[in-house]
């Protein structure tokens, strides 16, 4: 294990990002948001969680597939696909971390999307460990531990010392071209923090959560459950939570007419909560905010697990207990369907 | 897919001078949707538009773009040309490379580049057009004139004259209105009765013409060639087809404590009356007011005497609906109230009276029976003095900030009138400027100094007041820069006049506009002078503004041959450039009928179907093409862009756009 | 329970008994104290979970558009600035008066958990307000703050305590006006130059996630379409593709709601990236209280507002954009 | 002080617009100091647009002033005579200096039958 | 301004007018048949009364690459459909007012009253705005990157 003090790290980061490009929690008008480092920049490495989880990195809220060009009757496509240089992505916390696992198994499952495959393996991640976990997390629930990350390289700080240990190959490379600023050691301190931040964890009020109920029943009696309306009633339809959580996956294709010979295909982000969801050209299959509502928590609790051995795409971050303007979220549909299992 | 032919013209060399035409067509051919691209030295010939025609024809073409001058010079012309060869005017597209490119430009290679773009642009909106067909709408031929004075009569007259049947809605008892309360008319002094009572015989003789007086507006519906307006018949207690105007009621009518109206409540009159000699129609009338029948039960005594057994206590308010095809508005005007102005005095003294009140005391059918004595103690009075802009031109709460028109002229004529009655009066007035433009005017303002020795005072009284049963009338007399006092026995205020107040009732049921003095607003103050915003009402006499009995007339003259020309139409073609409402976007909000000058907006509730057999009624907005007059301020209003204007949609727009700033 | 919850409760209690009204629409308790939902009530049984707190921030006048349309009369509670936006849903015909009953309710500010968490306070268990002070209790102890310390922005520079509308009231303490000048912020930025206000702007906007939450909560959008959703309106967009984009949605959804923003505040309580949207709106507010001569959207379920209006004298653009011109 | 300065600093002691003024000498035919005024109510307003103020500095009409506020009141176009006297009467004493009734010296001369007004309009009148 | 011009040939900006049908639109085809000139760079778009432009007409114009916006109507009071020309103004005050709190240079907008009779001031109200526009250069605080980068190719 290596340390290094904190009033060091700005030479961390710049010794990082001299030789790849730094994505790390930085902020930005009040608020913290991954971001591309440069000297200078304003960290925001404490922020327990940023408003954006780092997924952007991989799956960008907008992306340019392919453009075309069209020359009088001809069109002509152009793969705008480039190598992606080598990166970092730096600050990682453990629910986000996690959260790549449920975006692989869609993304890089066959057919692989290349857009993300490109990025996902031009990057090392350094995570970092939570020291100070508070009420909306409930990361346990879902079996991680966030205090002990895995990542290319996990680091721990405390307010003297940041604490570094590589992980893998390519951690391995990074830790080489910035071993020249750490000393050895700290292993007992982080192994102290861990210990504290594990007691945290036990005592928040979501550890307990139990989904057992959505393990052990018939997808349609939940999808039936009648409390939905309920449920659903206050939300707003906005995108907040899906745009928040980190393991939110759907995009919309859409496109863009830059000139008059020339269009721009590109993904963004889409939203469960739209009214123009899934919309074909038949119309929509779900037409009520009800039906989109059950949409969003049936996928994260019923149908992905179903699609992946069980794994749920909720990783407990709780930015969507957070950021609801209404006070909407998981926790509340968990616990109101789960609390009447017998019925 | 579209095809579109583009003409670039030379206009001789007026375009070509500067323009490449060559390059300009060649360049053109390679848009995508352009099929055929051509250029011709001049498009709006015969020759030109052939060619035109001849492409369309040949090449199928869905679209046109000309390149050549101003729109609004050759549209139509080309707009013509392609209907001629079947297809649809509205897909044809102009780019002025002429006004705005090869005469504003002397660079031969800036100009051309221009052109190319203007005419991409002109393309890029020609591929988003819809063809569009003109609407019709039928004529219902009658028109309603609301008010009966002498702007009513006019108009009614004339339109009846050209054949058209017309309904005069009139809310007073009899029709005449104003001028009818008028003794002498200036400039020619001629006895106003003897004038208006014939033209009010003509309109009750006329089959075309159908009085409904002591009658209101209620309701207005519908739109230019198709109004349907509910009529209120308010109760007469007198059955009109009955009466025969013999005045026994009259004579015999025990209360007589109402106040005469039309002499302008200088003396009284029965409950039941008719309101002058020559009223139109000849029939009385019960003020429910006064009337102790009506109001105790005790009495009936006119019922009794009545000869053809015309009175009915029974009689309520009736609503009529009728159809018309065009209204003319003419309320007319009121004197301002003027209680507020304590300096005159007016409310103190009876011997401080209004212009229209001496008119009244000078007529031979008036209270004095055309003596003129003062109301207080029925004297002669020796020295009269007249005080003009009493209300008019006076920014402060009291008056009106603008010239009423008529006062210095009949001022001028009181002064004359009484001068020549009594030679032996001493007659002066306050003015502040005396404006007499017109034919004869100024002459008959002379008249009154020089022959009849008028006193004139340039200046303004400040105070009147009653010192030992004398009017003291102190003001400037600013040529002499003097304070005087004048002592007198009569004070004549030239009183302001403001539209009859019911106007404003009107106004909104007709969507008329009105401006803040409650004048109704004339579609262009100089171009559409006697048109209303809203299509097919047409404005006649004071309710527009102030003036007098020739241009008033002249008005409503005007207004007859507007109705006219409309009325002869069996139907309407509409401009199919209006804007329309996607119902499915609109969710009422209202905004857009509040920005619309023609009220062509209404809202209709509108069943929509959600899916999974649910259904849902939704306020939506209605565009009546027939009165949409397409400005379009509907459509930026509307928040949800559901509202939209045909020919210019906004996405034709935006394309234009989006082809300007391409480079 | 605070003696205004229990009012409200009782209220909505009789309410549903006497069948007088079919629902209620106001907040029921979440997870923690802090954390309340606005919610609709049909029975007396659930009212059980009916909550009245320092974090009731959410303007409810929005979800009788929803809930009308399934009918039946509803009593909504609105605190003193969500009633103008009652009469401004009122005024354009989102929500029929008659149906509903409008129980006008005491604010005395409501709280930022956000700004109470920053302040080091977290596990928040209840709040009690004590003039100008707010005591925090949480699990770990209690703490003191000054009010405007953590207060939501809308309600720092609350614009009235006025109710605009009442079908009746529950107050139980007086509710004192805030001196702030909710001007304030718009006049710092216009004190900067272009290029600072363009920075500003920039850093602000280029946060925007457009997750829409400022247009979803905002009472005066209620299209069945909204532009941005439309593909045909040539104005779709669905991300901040291009910093352009984010300009182009904030910058019409303001000018949308320009006369009709009632200043609720909403759009900036529920923007994730604490945007400050209400600094966008109340540009406009001011620059219509200076044009065209003081206007307090919502004041009234009737009438025209400024952008609907006109008068002969108004300013001309150029003179009203160089600030030269004031309503006289 | 410029006389242009003069002119500006006139007008807007007198907050008055004289050219707002259409000279129908209503303010005259109300003055009841009219006789005694050596230059006439209506035409301060004049003097005043015409920037002929050396008449009006040099006019006695500012002391016989009553004050009394008809014409302000009569006024049909909204224009103030007496606001323009009372600033005429102002340069003037503000150029000679001074007061000219000390506080002091009133209540010697105050008796009971002395409007409270008339204190308050001398005060006015003959004070800076 | 033919030096301005010529000094800053690398950059010609584009300059968008919208002009209502009956008054403005007349007044450049005025403009046009008296020969007076004013700047290539500025092209005008026909609208039937100045009421129809939509500030989202506005904005799309600057995405494509406007480096000036101006709008042009019937003076106030002469708009030939009465009331059209008092919403736009009191729509483009607030609109152009708001853009520049949002750090737009005011002068790449402006609204301007020109009349059927008025092709002098059409012409001359051109070639100041191009001027204007020539001296801020290019719109670089409320353009599309996207469309940029393909203009520029």
């Amino acid at each position: 294990m290596l340390k290094i003090k904190v009033q060091d790290l700005n030479k961390l980061f710049d010794a990082i990002s001299e030789k790849e490009p730094l994505y790390m929690p930085l902020e930005k008008a009040g608020e913290a948001n991954y971001g591309l480092y440069k000297t200078g920049e304003k960290t925001a490495l404490d922020v327990l969680k940023t408003v954006k989880s780092a997924k952007d990195l991989f799956f960008p809220q907008s992306e340019t597939i392919v453009k075309f060009k069209t020359e009088g009757k001809n069109i002509t496509v152009e793969d705008i696909r480039e190598e992606v240089k080598p990166f970092v992505l730096f600050g990682v916390k453990a629910c986000d971390f996690k959260a790549f696992e449920v975006l692989d198994k869609v993304f890089l499952a066959d057919p692989v999307d290349t857009y993300y495959q490109a990025k996902r393996n031009a990057c090392t991640v350094v995570t970092f460990a939570c020291r100070r976990p508070e009420e909306s997390c409930f990361c346990k629930v879902f079996g991680i531990d966030a205090a002990n990350p895995v990542g290319d390289v996990t680091i721990w700080k405390d307010d003297e010392n940041l604490y570094w240990r590589e992980n893998t190959e390519k951690g391995s490379k990074l830790t080489e071209s910035v071993r020249y600023l750490f000393a050895e050691g700290g292993e007992k301190d982080v192994q102290n923090q861990q210990e504290e931040t594990r007691k945290i964890i036990e005592k928040l009020p979501f550890s307990s959560l139990d989904l057992s109920y959505f393990e052990n029943t018939e997808m349609m009696d939940i999808f039936n459950r009648p409390e939905w309306q309920k449920l659903s009633e206050a939300c707003l339809a906005c995108g907040t939570c899906t745009f928040v959580c980190p393991t939110c996956q759907c995009f919309d294709i859409r496109e863009f007419k830059a000139s008059n010979d020339q269009i721009i295909r590109y993904r963004c982000w889409d939203s469960c909560m739209y009214s123009d969801f899934t919309q074909m050209s038949h119309g929509n299959n779900r037409t009520t905010q009800m039906q989109r509502y059950r949409q969003r928590f049936m996928h994260k609790l019923v149908y992905y697990p179903e699609n992946n051995g069980g794994l749920f795409s909720c990783v407990g971050c709780g930015r969507c207990v957070n950021k609801c303007p209404q006070k909407l979220n998981i926790v509340k549909v968990v616990k109101t369907l789960g609390g009447k299992k017998d019925d | 897919m579209q095809r579109i032919g583009v003409f670039i013209c030379w206009c001789g060399s007026n375009i070509a001078a500067t323009v490449d035409v060559e390059r300009v067509s060649e360049a053109i051919k390679s848009e995508p949707g352009v099929v055929f691209s051509a250029n011709y030295q001049y498009m709006c010939s015969e020759n030109g538009q052939q060619l035109l025609r001849n492409a369309i024809k040949e090449y199928h073409l869905t679209g046109v773009v000309v390149g050549s001058c101003s729109p609004r010079m050759h549209e139509a012309t080309f707009r013509k040309a392609a209907e001629a060869e079947g297809l649809n005017p509205y897909m044809v597209e102009i780019a002025n490379i002429r006004e705005h490119c090869s005469w504003i430009h002397k660079d031969r290679e800036e100009a051309t580049e221009k052109a190319i773009i203007l005419v991409r642009t002109a393309i890029a909106k020609v591929k988003l057009n819809a063809p569009l067909t003109a609407g019709e709408s039928p004529v219902t031929k009658r028109a309603l004139v609301i008010g009966g004075g002498i702007a009513g009569i006019q108009a009614a007259l004339d339109i009846a004259e050209a054949g058209f049947e017309v309904d005069i809605v009139e809310k007073n008892p009899t029709i005449g209105g104003r001028m009818a309360q008028l003794d002498k008319t200036f400039p020619t002094l001629d006895c106003a009765a003897c004038i208006l009572t014939p033209k009010m015989v003509d309109c009750a003789q006329s089959d075309k013409i159908d009085i409904l007086t002591y009658s209101e507006v209620e309701d207005v519906k519908g739109f230019v060639g198709n109004f349907k307006v509910k009529i209120r018949r308010k109760a007469r207690f007198v059955d009109e087809t009955k009466c025969t105007g013999c005045k026994i009621c009259m004579d015999n009518c025990p209360s007589k404590k109402g106040l005469n109206e039309f002499n302008m409540n200088l003396n009284n009159r029965p409950a039941i009356y008719i309101p002058f000699a020559q009223a139109i129609p000849n029939v009385a009338v019960i003020d429910p007011e006064q009337c102790l029948k009506l109001k105790s039960g005790k009495c009936g005594l006119c019922q009794k005497k009545c000869g053809v057994g015309a009175i009915d206590y029974t009689m309520t308010d009736k609503i009529i609906e009728r159809e018309y095809g065009a209204i003319v508005v003419a309320t007319g005007f009121r004197p301002i109230n003027i209680d507020k102005f304590n300096e005159y005095g007016y409310s103190e003294n009876k011997d401080v009276i209004t212009s229209l009140e001496l008119e009244r005391l000078m007529n031979a059918a008036g209270p004095t029976n055309g003596v003129l004595l003062r109301p207080s103690d029925n004297t002669h009075p020796k020295v009269i003095t007249f005080i003009q802009c009493v209300g008019s031109r006076d920014l402060t709460d009291c008056g009106k900030p603008y010239c009423s028109k008529i006062c210095c002229m009949y001022t001028a004529k009181h002064a004359m009138l009484i001068r020549e009655k009594y030679p032996d009066t001493e007659v002066h007035v306050f003015y502040i400027d005396v404006r007499c433009p017109g034919k004869n005017y100024d002459e008959f303002y002379r008249r009154a100094c020089e022959q009849y020795g008028v006193d004139y005072i340039k200046g303004m009284v400040g105070k009147v007041y009653n010192q030992n049963g004398k009017l003291m009338v102190q003001g400037s007399n600013l040529i002499e820069n003097e304070q005087v006092t004048i002592p007198s026995d009569l004070v004549v205020l030239a009183t302001a006049i403001e539209p009859e107040p019911s106007v404003r009732k009107i106004a909104t049921l007709l969507t008329a506009s009105i401006d803040t003095n409650n004048f109704l607003t004339e579609a262009h103050p100089k171009l559409k002078p006697v048109e209303s915003p809203t299509a097919g009402v047409y404005l006649a006499g004071v309710c527009q503004g102030p003036k007098d009995i020739p241009e008033t007339v002249s008005q409503a003259s005007a207004c007859a041959a507007k109705v006219i020309g409309l009325l002869v139409k069996d139907s309407l073609k509409t401009n199919p450039c209006v804007a329309q409402s996607d119902e499915s976007m609109c969710n009422g909000c209202s905004q857009c009928a509040n920005v619309c000058a023609y009220g062509a907006i209404t809202y209709i509730d509108k069943e929509f179907r959600l899916g999974g057999g649910k259904t849902e009624t939704r306020r939506v907005a209605y565009v009546n093409p027939a009165v949409c007059q397409g400005c379009g301020a509907c459509t930026v209003t509307c928040p949800s862009g559901a509202m939209d204007l045909k020919g210019f949609a906004s996405k034709q727009i935006m394309s234009e756009v989006e082809e300007i700033c391409r480079k | 329970m605070n003696k205004v919850e229990e009012l409200i409760v009782k209220r909505a209690r009789e309410l549903l008994s006497s069948k007088e009204v079919d629902k209620v629409i106001g907040w029921k308790k979440g997870e923690f104290y802090f954390d309340p939902s606005p919610a609709v009530f049909t029975s007396e049984e659930e009212l059980k979970d009916f909550v009245y707190n320092g974090f009731c921030g959410a303007n409810l006048s929005k979800y009788l558009v929803q809930e009308l349309k399934k009918g039946g009369k509803i009593a909504v509670f609105l605190k003193p600035c969500d009633t103008y936006s009652f009469n401004e849903l009122v005024k354009e015909h989102r929500v029929d008066k008659n149906a509903v009953k409008v129980i006008a309710i005491e604010c005395q500010g409501k709280l930022d958990i956000e700004k109470i968490k920053e302040k080091g306070v977290s596990a928040v268990t209840e709040t009690e307000e004590n003039g100008e002070e707010v005591i925090v209790s949480s699990l770990y102890g209690s703490a003191k703050f000054r009010k405007e310390e953590v207060l939501l922005e809308k309600c720092l520079t609350c614009k009235s305590k006025k109710f605009a509308v009442a079908d009746e009231t529950i107050v139980v303490n007086e509710m004192k006006e805030t001196a702030n000048d909710r001007f304030s912020g718009v006049e710092e930025l216009e004190r900067m130059s272009e290029e600072e206000r363009f920075a500003f702007w920039k850093g602000e906007l280029s946060k925007c996630i457009r997750c829409n939450a400022c247009r979803n909560v905002c009472p005066a959008c209620t299209c069945v379409k909204c532009v941005f959703d439309n593909n045909a309106s040539g104005m779709a967009t669905k991300a901040p593709a291009d910093t352009f984009e984010e300009q182009m949605f904030h910058i019409i959804r303001a000018y949308h709601v320009a006369g009709r923003c009632t200043d609720c505040g909403e759009c900036s309580r529920v923007c994730p990236q604490h945007i400050p949207l209400h600094l966008l709106n109340r540009k406009f507010i001011k620059d219509i209280n200076r044009l065209y001569g003081d206007f307090q959207a919502g004041e009234a379920d009737e009438g025209k507002n400024p952008l609907i209006e006109y008068t002969e004298k108004d300013a001309d653009p150029t003179a009203a954009v160089n600030g030269e011109v004031r309503h006289a | 002080m410029t006389k242009q300065n003069q002119i500006e600093n006139i007008t807007r002691l007198s907050g008055t617009d004289p050219k707002k003024c259409m000279k129908c000498g209503k303010c005259s035919g109300r003055c009841p100091a009219y006789k005694d005024m050596d230059i006439k109510p209506h035409q301060f307003v004049m003097y005043l647009e015409k920037g002929k103020i050396e008449k009006l500095l040099a006019s006695k009409a500012i002391w016989n002033c009553l004050s009394c506020m008809e014409c302000v009141e009569r006024c049909p176009r909204g224009v103030a005579p007496a606001g323009v006297v009372e600033a005429v009467r102002d340069t003037v004493k503000r150029a000679i200096g001074g007061n000219g009734i000390k506080a002091e010296d009133i209540p010697p001369i105050v008796d009971e039958f002395i409007p409270q007004q008339l204190l308050v309009s001398a005060y006015r009148k003959y004070n800076k | 301004m033919q030096e301005v011009t010529e000094q800053k040939k690398e950059y010609v900006p584009t300059i968008v007018a919208f002009c209502c049908n009956w008054c403005s639109y007349a007044g450049a085809d005025l403009a046009g048949s008296s020969r007076l000139t004013y700047p290539a760079n500025v092209k005008i778009i026909r609208v039937p009364c100045s009421c129809r432009v939509n500030p989202m007409f506005v904005l799309k114009a600057f995405q494509r690459g406007a480096d000036g916006v101006i709008l042009c109507g019937c003076h106030p009071g002469d708009c030939h459909y009465v009331t059209g020309n008092y919403y736009t103004r009191r729509r483009m005050s607030l609109l152009f007012s708001f853009l520049n709190y949002m750090g737009i240079e005011k002068e790449r907008t402006r609204v301007e009253w020109v009349s059927a009779a008025e092709g002098a001031k059409f012409s001359a109200v051109m070639n100041d705005f191009a001027k204007k526009i020539n001296e801020l250069g290019e719109n670089k605080r409320l353009q599309d990157l996207r469309v940029k980068e393909e203009r520029d190719e």
